[in-house]
C-alpha cells in the first residue's frame, strides 16, 4: 500500500514536471524539467521493482540525453551569437 | 548450406558492421560490399523459396519454443515479396553506387541503405510484435538518414517527429496486448484474445492503424510521404516508394491477418473506410499536382490505401476471401517494379516540374518509352503488368458483390489515368524548350530501366501463369 | 485557441484510450503471471513438454541444468530468450551514431563548446577519476548477469568518463577512429557467435557454451560475452557521440 | 479512492504523461520543445509498460541467495526487458533528431517551425 502512494505521488510530480517542461518559455529550463521528469521516472521504476530499467533510465534517459540537449542547445545559441 | 530466413537479416547486418573498419583501409572499396550481400541475399532467397512450399513455417531464433522465443515466418509467398523487394533494392543500391556515391557523405549512406536492405527484410520475416517494433525503427532511422540525403533536413525532421509518435502508439499497442493475452507472438495473440470486449479490440485496432500507418503512407499519419519524395534523392524515392512503403504494408497486412483475424467485422469495415478515403484523397490532391515525385508520392499512397482496403474487404468474414487478397497481392507486386520504373526514369532524366519535363520525349525516345511503360502499367493499361491485377481485384469484387468498392476504385482510376496521361502527353505532344540542359543516361542505368520494365512487360503477357503461380502460393497458405 | 482545441484533443483521446482499455486490463491486484511469457521465462522451462507447470526448486547457486543460467531474468530475457531484439537495438544505436556523424561532420570548423578553463584540481583528479569510472561501467557490464545492470548501462558510464574528460581538460581529443574499429569489431563479434549458434546447435543465437551453476560470475553460457560485447559496442558508440556533439577543434 | 489512486498510478498517470508529449506536439513550435515533447511521450510509454508488468508484494525478478525457492512472487521480466529496448532506441533517435535540429538551425537560421515551413515553401 505504502508504495503505491509513493508511486501515485511521484507520477503527479512527472506530470506537473512534464506540463512545466512543455509550457515553460525557457528552452534551458524545459531541458531541465525534463531531465527532473526523467530522475522521478527512474525513482518510480524503483519503487515499481525495476531496478535494470531504472539504472538505465537515469544513466542513459536522464544523464545522456540531457547531455545531448544541453550542446545541441550550445551549438545552436553559438551559431545564434556569431550571427 | 544453412537455410535460415535469419541469414536474410543477418547477411546485410554483418555488411553493415565490416564496412567502417574497411572504410578506414580503403575509402573505395565500400562500394563493392553492399552489393555482394544483397546478391548472396537473392540467392539465399532462391533457395529458401526452392525448399519452403506454400505452408507457413516457423524459424525459431536462440533455440527456443515458437510462442516464446522470437520466430520468423515464412512461406513462399513471403519469399516472392521479399525477393520483388531486395531485387529493387539491389537495383537502387547499384544506381547508388554508379551515379549518387559522390552526392554526400557516401560512408552513412551506403551503411543506411545496407542496415535499412537488412530491417525491411526483418519487418517482413518477423512473427513477434515486438520484434516488428525494433525493425521496424531500425528501417525508420535508415530512412530518416536516406531522407537527408540532398539535404533536405526539414523532411527529415518532419519525418522523426511523425514517423517516432507512430511507433509509441505501436509500443502502447503492444504491450496491452501482452498484458491482455500474455503473448508478443503475433499468431498465438489472436488464440488468446477471445473474451475480450469488442471496444478493447476498436481501441486496439485504432492504435496499430495509427501506429503502422506512418511508414505505410495510409491516412492519419502520412503528411511527410510528400516532403520527404520532393527532397530526397533517386536512390531515396526509389527506397521509399518501392522497399520500405512496400514491406511497411506487407507488415500491417501481416498484422492484420495474423492479430486481428478473428471476424472483427466492423474493424475490417472501418478499415476499408480509412483505406478507400486514403485512396480518394491521394488521388485527388495527386489530381493537381505538376511535379512528377509528388505525383508519384501521393499516387503511392493512394495505391497503399486501395491495398489496405482491398485487403481488409477480403479478410472481413473472419476468413480470407482468397480472390480478393490475391489480386491485392498481385496488385503490391506490380506497384513495387512500376514506381521503381518511374522514379529511376525521371530521376535520370533530371527534371520533376511539367515545365521542364516538356517534350523531352523528342531529345529522349528511349528514356521516355521506358517511363511510358511504367506510367501505363501504374493506370492500368493493358497489356502490362499493372491492367492485371486491376482486372483480377475487379473481377474478384464484383464476383463478392462489392459493387460500391468498385465504384469508388474506378472513380479514382479516372482521376489517376488522367493526371498520368496529362503527364505523358506534356512529355510527348509539347514544345521542348532548348535552354534545357539534357543529362546523359549511362548504360548501366538503361540496363536497370530494360531490366524492370522487362519485369512488367513479362508479368503482362504472362499473367495467368504468374496469377496462377501467386493463388498456389497464397490460397490457403497464406499466413 | 490553438491550446484550447489541443486540450480539447488530448482529452478526447485520453477517454478513448481509457474507455476502451480500462475493462480488458488487469489491472495490478488481479495481474497474475499464470499465463504469461514472463512466467516460462521466469522458471526457465520454455522448451519443456508443460512450460507452464509450476516448478518448486531451488535455483540460486545449486541448479545447472538450467536452460538459461543468468541470476538477472531481465539479462535472460534480452540476451538469450529475446536476443535478435537486442541485435535490432543495437544497430539501431549504431545506425542512429552514423547518421550523427553524417550530418555533424561537415561542419566542424572551430566548432568546439569550450566552457570556462578547468582549474587544477579538476584537470589532476579527472585523471585520476577516469581509469575508476571505466573500471566501475566495465564491473557493471561483466555483472550484467548476476546483478541489476548490463551493457547498455556499463557503457554510458564508460562515455560518462569520456564527457568528463572533455569537460575536465580543454585539449582532450578522443581517438575516434580506434572507438569506430572497436564498435564495428564487437557488432561483428556478435554475429559470428549468432552465426555459430546456427553451425553448432543449428539455431540462431542459440546458446553452445557450458551453462556452469547460477549466480556463479562465470555461468550462463553466451550471455555474459554477448553482454561484453554489447557493453563495448555502446561505450565505443556513446564515446563517438561525444566527441561529435562535442566537436574538433 | 483507494481505486481511484490505482487507476491514476497505472494507468491515467502514465497515459496522462503520454498524452502531455501530444500536447507539446500539437502546440509547440519551436523544434527543441518538440524534442522535448518525444522525450515526454517515451516517458509516459515506459512508465505504462512497467506499470502493466507490477504485482503487489512481489520482488524485482533477479534469483538471489535470499529468495531461494523460485516462485511466481517475481515481478515480470518481460516489459521490463521492454522499456529497456526501447529507452535505448529513444535516447538513439534523440541523438539523431539533435544533430538534425542544429542543421535545421545551420541552413535555416531559425528554429521555428512555422518559419521554416514558409521559407521550404518559397
Amino acid at each position: 500500500m505504502n508504495s503505491l502512494y509513493i508511486a501515485s505521488i511521484f507520477i503527479f510530480v512527472v506530470f506537473v514536471l512534464s506540463i512545466l517542461a512543455i509550457e515553460s518559455k525557457n528552452i534551458l529550463k524545459s531541458i531541465l524539467f525534463l531531465s527532473a521528469a526523467s530522475i522521478f521516472t527512474a525513482i518510480i521504476f524503483v519503487v515499481w521493482k525495476a531496478p535494470d530499467v531504472a539504472m538505465t533510465e537515469a544513466a542513459i534517459g536522464a544523464g545522456f540525453t540531457t547531455f545531448l540537449f544541453f550542446i545541441a542547445y550550445f551549438k545552436v545559441d553559438k551559431l545564434e551569437k556569431e550571427n | 548450406m544453412i537455410n535460415e530466413p535469419v541469414l536474410l537479416i543477418v547477411i546485410p547486418l554483418f555488411a553493415g558492421f565490416l564496412i567502417p573498419i574497411i572504410y578506414l583501409i580503403s575509402k573505395k572499396a565500400i562500394k563493392y560490399i553492399p552489393i555482394i550481400a544483397v546478391f548472396y541475399n537473392l540467392f539465399v532467397l532462391i533457395r529458401l523459396i526452392q525448399i519452403n512450399s506454400t505452408s507457413l513455417s516457423y524459424f525459431t531464433t536462440g533455440g527456443y519454443k515458437v510462442p516464446f522465443g522470437i520466430n520468423l515466418i515464412f512461406n513462399s509467398q513471403i519469399g516472392i515479396i521479399l525477393f520483388a523487394i531486395n531485387l529493387l533494392a539491389l537495383i537502387a543500391l547499384i544506381f547508388f553506387l554508379k551515379k549518387e556515391f559522390h552526392l554526400v557523405n557516401s560512408f552513412a549512406y551506403t551503411l543506411g541503405f545496407i542496415i535499412a536492405i537488412s530491417a525491411v527484410n526483418g519487418m517482413v520475416l518477423t512473427g513477434d510484435l515486438f520484434n516488428l517494433f525494433v525493425f521496424m525503427e531500425l528501417a525508420a532511422i535508415a530512412g530518416y538518414i536516406i531522407a537527408t540525403h540532398k539535404r533536405g533536413y526539414y523532411p527529415s525532421f518532419l519525418y522523426v517527429i511523425i514517423s517516432t509518435f507512430g511507433s509509441l502508439l505501436f509500443l502502447l499497442g503492444t504491450i496491452t496486448i501482452y498484458n491482455v493475452s500474455g503473448t508478443l507472438n503475433m499468431a498465438s495473440v489472436s488464440e488468446n484474445l477471445v473474451d475480450v470486449s469488442p471496444h478493447f479490440i476498436v481501441v486496439l485496432s485504432v492504435m496499430f492503424i495509427v501506429a503502422l500507418s506512418s511508414e505505410s503512407e495510409l491516412l492519419p499519419l502520412n503528411a511527410w510521404v510528400p516532403k520527404v519524395y520532393e527532397k530526397t534523392s533517386i536512390t531515396g524515392s526509389i527506397f521509399f516508394g518501392s522497399v520500405l512503403s512496400t514491406a511497411a504494408l506487407f507488415a500491417v497486412i501481416k498484422v492484420l491477418v495474423l492479430v486481428f483475424k478473428g471476424g472483427y467485422e466492423y474493424l475490417f469495415n472501418s478499415l476499408t473506410i480509412i483505406g478507400l478515403a486514403t485512396l480518394l484523397i491521394g488521388e485527388f490532391v495527386a489530381f493537381k499536382q505538376r511535379n512528377v515525385r509528388k505525383i508519384v508520392a501521393y499516387s503511392s499512397i493512394a495505391q497503399a490505401g486501395l491495398i489496405i482496403s482491398a485487403v481488409s474487404v477480403s479478410l472481413k468474414n473472419g476468413t480470407i476471401t482468397d480472390s480478393i487478397f490475391n489480386a491485392a497481392m498481385f496488385q503490391l507486386l506490380n506497384n513495387i517494379f512500376a514506381k521503381g520504373l518511374i522514379l529511376l526514369g525521371v530521376g535520370l532524366l533530371g527534371y520533376y516540374s511539367f515545365e521542364k519535363l516538356k517534350g523531352i520525349a523528342g531529345k529522349k525516345k528511349f528514356a521516355s518509352i521506358l517511363i511510358t511503360i511504367g506510367v501505363l502499367s501504374i493506370i492500368g493499361m493493358p497489356p502490362f503488368a499493372g491492367f492485371w491485377s486491376k482486372f483480377f481485384l475487379i473481377k474478384s469484387l464484383i464476383a463478392n458483390k462489392m459493387i460500391i468498392f468498385v465504384a469508388i476504385f474506378l472513380a479514382s482510376a479516372i482521376f489517376e489515368v488522367y493526371y498520368y496521361l496529362r503527364f505523358i502527353q506534356n512529355m510527348y505532344y509539347e514544345e521542348f524548350d532548348s535552354k534545357i540542359k539534357i543529362n546523359q543516361i549511362s548504360a548501366v542505368s538503361y540496363f536497370l530501366m530494360i531490366s524492370l520494365s522487362f519485369m512488367i512487360i513479362y508479368i503482362g503477357f504472362n499473367p495467368s501463369s504468374v496469377m496462377k503461380t501467386i493463388s498456389d502460393i497464397f490460397t490457403g497458405g497464406i499466413i | 485557441m490553438k491550446k484550447f482545441w489541443a486540450i480539447i484533443t488530448v482529452l478526447l483521446i485520453l477517454f478513448f484510450l481509457g474507455s476502451g482499455l480500462i475493462p480488458d486490463l488487469k489491472i495490478y491486484k488481479q495481474n497474475n503471471l499464470s499465463q504469461k511469457t514472463g512466467k516460462v521465462y521466469l522458471n526457465r522451462t520454455v522448451n519443456d513438454d508443460s512450460p507452464f507447470k509450476e516448478i518448486d526448486k531451488k535455483l540460486y547457486g545449486e541448479a545447472n541444468d538450467v536452460e538459461n543460467n543468468a541470476a538477472n531474468s531481465v539479462t535472460s530475457v534480452i540476451v538469450d530468450y529475446r536476443a535478435l531484439d537486442t541485435l535490432g537495438e543495437v544497430t539501431v544505436l549504431f545506425l542512429a551514431i552514423t547518421g550523427v556523424i553524417a550530418l555533424l561532420g561537415k561542419s566542424k570548423k572551430n566548432n568546439r563548446i569550450l566552457f570556462e578553463k578547468p582549474n587544477y584540481i579538476l584537470n589532476a583528479s579527472s585523471k585520476i577519476l577516469l581509469p575508476l569510472i571505466v573500471l566501475f561501467g566495465f564491473y557493471i557490464f561483466i555483472h550484467g548477469h548476476i546483478t541489476p545492470g548490463g551493457g547498455f548501462q556499463g557503457g554510458t558510464i564508460v562515455a560518462a568518463s569520456v564527457l568528463m574528460m572533455y569537460f575536465a581538460q580543454n585539449n582532450y581529443k578522443l581517438k575516434n577512429n580506434r572507438m569506430k574499429v572497436l564498435e564495428s569489431f564487437s557488432g561483428l563479434s556478435f554475429l559470428i557467435f549468432g552465426l555459430l549458434g546456427i553451425f553448432i546447435m543449428g539455431d540462431f543465437l542459440q546458446n553452445f557454451l557450458e551453462l556452469g551453476i547460477m549466480g556463479k560470475l562465470f555461468s550462463g553460457g553466451l550471455i555474459p560475452i554477448i553482454y561484453i560485447l554489447v557493453g563495448l559496442k555502446v561505450s565505443a558508440e556513446l564515446s563517438n557521440v561525444v566527441y561529435e556533439f562535442m566537436g574538433e577543434e | 479512492m483507494g481505486e481511484i489512486i490505482n487507476y491514476w498510478t497505472f494507468i491515467y498517470g502514465p497515459l496522462a504523461i503520454f498524452l502531455v508529449g501530444v500536447y507539446g506536439l500539437l502546440t509547440q513550435k519551436n523544434l527543441f520543445k518538440l524534442v522535448i515533447s518525444i522525450n515526454i511521450m517515451d516517458l509516459g510509454v515506459n512508465l505504462y509498460i512497467i506499470a502493466l508488468g507490477y504485482m503487489d508484494n512481489a520482488s524485482a525478478p533477479i534469483y538471489t541467495a535470499k529468495l531461494a525457492v523460485t516462485s511466481s512472487r517475481f515481478v515480470d521480466p518481460v516489459p521490463q526487458a521492454l522499456v529497456l529496448t526501447s529507452i535505448v532506441i529513444s535516447v538513439a533517435v534523440t541523438a539523431f533528431v539533435l544533430a538534425l535540429v542544429i542543421k535545421n538551425y545551420e541552413k535555416y537560421n531559425t528554429l521555428d517551425l512555422i518559419k521554416i515551413k514558409g521559407i521550404e515553401n518559397d
